[in-house]
């Protein structure tokens, strides 16, 4: 007998296969209280060329600076200027103004397609506040907020999200799959976490031509089980790229929660320990936390400290997207429930607590935002809506696939057009 | 007898061979409580318990990885990939070892699994939920390739997937889950219940893989096709007017040869119908098997009818789709010839 | 001028590139300080410094993602993927990011990379390294498809690429790496050095993509082949005393039709040689696209000289390989029909 | 503005690429002076039902039994008795034999290729001792050790080496890639790391059947970079399949040092805490450690506490396989510099310093191990060599693509007959 006697496992337990169940399901009433949120202002704040070691605690804790009366408390207070965080209120507000407009376009059979990122809107938009504009990003469906922040037109994205003649990807994209290199925002892939190594090779390559500029990768906690997550911290650490990779944990993945991803085990920020990389986690429904904690890791990428992961914790408060309906999978209400409150309530309860701003000024600035908003989608429109959108310039689909047309593509381009006349 | 669309009948080859055997599992992204973002698994977790059907993270590597080791214990996975646009961070599993599995070891481990996976355009899903892969598969030895074009051959199909001894990669026309598509896309979808493949047996069948059906006998012309084009090609020959005989393949790899070899012998054209981007789909290795064996036979080139050699662009999905239109020009073309 | 080996000529093809352009750079797994486990990169870390040319984490979905993200920052990267059989890992960013990439962002990205890697049988790799993949390339929109053969080839069709605005994936041909193989394994290998090939130029040159080559003129018979198969296909038919003439497709994606169309017609026989696993093989749309273009001009079916369906098996090389006597037997059925 | 101002970092350092060099290069001497070798015995033992985290010390430590005068000491102590340790030396002895025999009959053109694990016979041997005989294996290529220790017949895997007509495989796999059922040892893949989600997968099904067999996966320092790396850990805890996740660090992949795969950063076995999952970092070159860690794991994994990565430190002594000459890439004597010493060497030390064990039995030991391979090779060399297969049986190579032959794989049988005989 070359091993153990495997009688002698005679008592052993049969084996159970645990599959991770959320706490609560339709019917259910969720109650989040048991749920620890660490006061506000109770981090420490390393310097930002510490040991990754030294961060490893903030893996496992949550980075708040907003308390619950809306003052901005301890180390990560980020110190900003009224102007700055009013701009931050406004990008916002007009994130989810947008998201909602766009959503009912969608409704109305205006586009084929809408994503929403609503209760998530502080991240992208405190980000895009916190990095340099010429900074990179390599996003998902879901940092709108960063294009808007950045100053991309409206427009634009509705015409992105119309296909239609204003397009300049040519109709040719999902709606909601933006890309514009002007404003630093890499083109959105359909396939989950392809981005995130690709965030680590520009980087890379910014280090290799010895530039300044810095990028930052974004994955969703459900796309983080891809083998694309693990290239991308491999790749990161390997080579100490300038880079900042940002797990942004909404708890949902369609209609799988973040235990099947693993969230049930460790925090999505505790993956950096296992690398030896930088790991910060932080509440992400407070845009001031996300402003600092970027603001720390760019610092740290900037000068050569190497990579960060950034957990920001936070809530998918509506539908996967227009496809989906949550309510089949989750308790119509736990959108409410979840403590950690609505960015844009947080933030602006801030700005009023600093004296800085007034329910009057809010409503200005949602009307405002409306307005605009509707201004927009006015202009798009004139440039068309999906529906309307791919009988002209059939020719344009055969362009792009190769920097010339190749003979198969030309003779199929002329087939085509044959079929749209004939 | 019931009537159902192609979920339900895909639905319930699941709960049938579940019923069956307790070494079937489902597992898959939302495939659990959810039943899947097509609704496929609706249901098998309430009927057989959580670990029979669970939801799977999002790593399709790991899908089809884990099944492997489940195959190997002795199991037979079933498993879904939401659309087959992501199969590809699983590819390396399912060619390298899936497909090779049986081979490698004498037979000593087998793969009796099933990767479902819906597919195909026609529902404005852009270039990522609308691709046509299944040449990616049939160059790979080891594999079986099916892909039903009906509730009843799904069901069927279906069953005789999870049963059969070999992997099998199953393609699912997603434009035709709820009811067939003509290629009019301006016309109002017939729902399947009008149909007469429709009436699926509650119980137990098979549609045993690797051989085609003919949909239509006919004299003129042969048209080999599959999945969504089946109706597309179909109708496309009543209203051009040709007396095709209209073979639905089911299965491509094996592939029913002798079907195919009599029918090109009888009508002395062949036209070929796929989805797929052109260059190297899985209609070049039927046009090739077709001259190599009916050369003779032929009266004219064997012709293609296919997607573009372009990504799946959003706004021009019924120029990209190959209609009435390109139907129309082929078979005028292959009978002019 | 010198006498190289396609190693050497593909090592040199390295450095002339990454000396004119600075956003040259080069990774892969061994191949920076030990120069790749078949040398191909040997010198270039020391030449051109440790983040020009460097060694990569074993990914290769990593080296391409991360390949994809230098792209778009206005690097050109070269990576090697070491043998053909371990691509798959990277296939989704392959299939998914790079070839897609020009087309998604209507041109405002665009992926200027070469994917080298070595392929194909003849060297008792087993079935881990000896793979033939290229039609799982040749069936995406995006991706140009290179396979040379011969040193001069090589050097002149990988700065092409290396300069080319598209992706392409570029095949090396392991087996005649260091001297060419005409099938015949129980013969020695005659070195490069005997063959005019081998007179590779010390600089800069290029050999355009999309351009076959005609090995030899013939009158009887057209055969399309690439790779080592050149070698193998023209000993062949001088053996057996046909006057064929040999086309060197060398760029498979986008092929050369014209010279395929021109040789066809002119002799009215074609045969198709190439390595890989017969069925949904590029093989297929090669026999497609002759019978579409030059049916009325065929005097017999397009026959194939393929792999067999089945994974290589590492003590059958000889009787996998598609060598002398499959040769034999395919030209004399293409003749005599 | 949308974003920080760009010009703030004029005076940021240019951004540099970190490339991992190892230490020594051919030419260098190599000083492992620095290397901090934890003491035997140092480290603590968690109960087996321990949470995770009482196991991430772990992940930076060194479990090690053997002492420098090859005593075993502290909580790992395996405590085993001396038989045990005997045929454990034994397996060992045979496995270092056996590569040695089977290296050089690949230099003598017996076969295509050959792969030693030369130094890290402890680790394979030792494992199979303190798991059931009923376990399954996913391994790699350097597990030989594994088969040797359960009784697989050393006639049998040299067949498979020489792909001769006792191969039960029918000579499809490269030299080494063995698979055996029967020991629980599943097919060897070319294709690093795709081994380790399916060792979860079995593992996974056997919880699913109630059963309470364990599975274990095997994977190299290098190819833990694979994605298959991560959906292995994703999957095992997710599901807290009942497997352990051993990755041998020898330290090499082919030329590329293991800072390739990120050892620069963190150990292999703390890439464990970013998952939530238990850890171990062990000497691999110590077989009471081996055994101690795997039986710890074994009794986590069985008693539905959940799976436990292993992390094995030692060093790759020879060439990566027959086709690798390392003094292309790494000094020379590197190996006899390593201070973890030689497994077999200390194994020996210590059932010697136990009283049980003397030169002149291993001597014999040695001398029986020669005589044992010797004739397995005589045996299996007349069932033949790689250079005289691959003539009969062509029609062999048609089987078991499918249960089933397909026309299309007929008829290329029927041809390739022709081609044999034509
Ligand atoms: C490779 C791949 N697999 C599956 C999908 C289908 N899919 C689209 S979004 C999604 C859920 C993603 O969840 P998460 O990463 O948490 O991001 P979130 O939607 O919450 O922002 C899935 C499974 C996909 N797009 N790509
Ligand atoms: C997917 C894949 N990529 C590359 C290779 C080529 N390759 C074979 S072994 C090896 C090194 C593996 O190193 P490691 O994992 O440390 O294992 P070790 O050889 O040291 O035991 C490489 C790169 C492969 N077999 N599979
Ligand atoms: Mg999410
Ligand atoms: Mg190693």
């Amino acid at each position: 007998m070359s091993d153990a006697d495997p009688q002698a496992r005679r008592n052993a337990p049969a084996l159970t296969l645990h599959v991770p169940e959320p706490p609560y399901r339709p019917g259910d009433t969720p109650d989040f209280s048991s749920l620890v949120v660490p006061p506000a202002g109770a981090t420490a704040r390393p310097d930002t060329t510490a040991e990754p070691r030294e961060t490893f605690p903030l893996t496992d804790a949550l980075v708040r600076v907003l308390d619950e009366d809306g003052r901005a408390v301890g180390a990560w207070d980020p110190k900003l200027d009224p102007d700055t965080i009013r701009k931050m209120l406004r990008d916002m507000v007009i994130v989810r103004v947008f998201d909602d407009r766009m959503y009912r376009a969608q409704r109305q059979g205006k586009t084929s397609f809408y994503m929403k990122c609503t209760g998530e809107e502080a991240i992208a938009v405190a980000t895009a506040g916190a990095m340099h504009r010429d900074d990179m990003h390599f996003p998902t469906y879901r940092q709108q907020g960063l294009l808007v922040s950045r100053g991309y037109p409206l427009t634009k994205m509705m015409c992105q999200i119309y296909s239609n003649a204003g397009d300049h990807m040519k109709g040719r994209q999902l709606p909601i799959m933006y890309s514009d290199k002007e404003h630093g925002f890499f083109s959105i892939s359909g396939n989950l976490g392809t981005q995130y190594p690709q965030a680590v090779g520009w980087a890379m390559a910014s280090a290799i031509k010895g530039d300044s500029r810095i990028a930052m990768g974004w994955i969703g906690d459900g796309a983080t089980a891809e083998g694309d997550f693990h290239s991308a911290m491999t790749f990161a650490t390997v080579y100490n790229a300038p880079v900042i990779l940002a797990v942004v944990n909404n708890q949902w993945a369609i209609s799988s929660f973040s235990g099947l991803a693993g969230a049930e085990r460790a925090t999505f920020a505790a993956r950096a320990v296992g690398y030896g990389m930088a790991g910060l986690r932080v509440d992400g429904n407070d845009a001031l936390a996300v402003y600092a904690a970027v603001q720390w890791a760019s610092e740290r990428a900037r000068s050569n400290n190497g990579p960060t992961l950034i957990e920001f914790f936070t809530y998918r408060a509506e539908g996967h997207s227009t496809s989906d309906d949550p309510t089949g999978y989750r308790p119509a209400g736990e959108a409410q429930q979840w403590p950690l409150g609505d960015p844009i309530a947080r933030l602006r309860q801030h700005l009023v607590a600093l004296g800085e701003w007034d329910d009057e000024r809010h409503d200005a600035l949602v009307k405002q935002a409306d307005a605009e908003v509707r201004a927009a989608q006015k202009e798009a429109e004139k440039l068309g809506i999906l529906s309307e959108q791919g009988r002209e310039n059939i020719e344009s689909m055969f362009e792009d696939v190769y920097a010339d047309v190749p003979w198969n593509v030309a003779e199929q381009r002329d087939q085509a057009l044959k079929e749209a006349q004939g | 007898m019931a009537t159902m669309n192609m979920i339900q009948a895909i639905n319930s080859a699941h709960k049938v061979t579940m019923a069956r055997d307790p070494d079937v599992v489902v597992f898959g992204e939302d495939v659990g409580y959810f039943g899947g973002v097509f609704r496929a698994t609706e249901g098998l977790q309430r009927e057989f318990g959580i670990t029979r059907c669970f939801d799977a993270p999002i790593s399709e590597g790991g899908i089809v990885g884990t099944a492997v080791g489940m195959a190997a214990y002795g199991l037979k996975p079933v498993v879904e990939i939401q659309f087959a646009d992501y199969i590809y961070p699983g590819y390396d599993q399912i060619v390298s070892e899936v497909a090779r599995m049986r081979y490698r070891t004498a037979a000593e481990w087998t793969m009796p699994m099933v990767i479902r996976t819906p597919y195909g355009g026609g529902i404005f899903g852009g270039q990522t939920h609308s691709q046509s892969p299944e040449a990616l598969f049939t160059h790979v030895a080891g594999l079986k390739v099916v892909i039903p074009s009906n509730p009843y051959d799904a069901k069927g199909l279906l069953i005789a997937a999870i049963e059969d001894p070999d992997p099998v990669v199953f393609f699912e026309p997603k434009r035709i889950y709820n009811g067939p598509f003509d290629g009019h896309h301006d016309r109002p979808v017939t729902p399947w219940a009008k149909r007469a493949e429709a009436e699926v047996p509650d119980d137990h069948y098979t549609v045993p893989l690797g051989q085609a059906r003919v949909v239509r006998e006919g004299a003129e012309l042969t048209v080999l096709t599959y999945g969504t084009m089946v109706h597309v090609a179909a109708a496309a020959a009543e209203e051009n007017g040709v007396d095709a005989e209209i073979i639905d393949l089911r299965t491509l790899v094996p592939l029913d040869i002798a079907t195919i070899e009599a029918s090109v012998k009888k009508t002395g054209r062949c036209l070929v119908v796929v989805e797929a981007t052109r260059t190297s789909g899985f209609a070049s290795e039927l046009v090739t098997l077709v001259q190599e064996r009916c050369f003779y036979h032929l009266e004219a080139p064997v012709e293609r009818v296919t997607g573009w050699d372009t990504p799946y662009p959003h706004a021009y999905e019924w120029a990209y789709f190959p209609g009435p239109k390109r139907m129309k020009f082929a078979l005028e073309k292959v009978m002019a010839d």
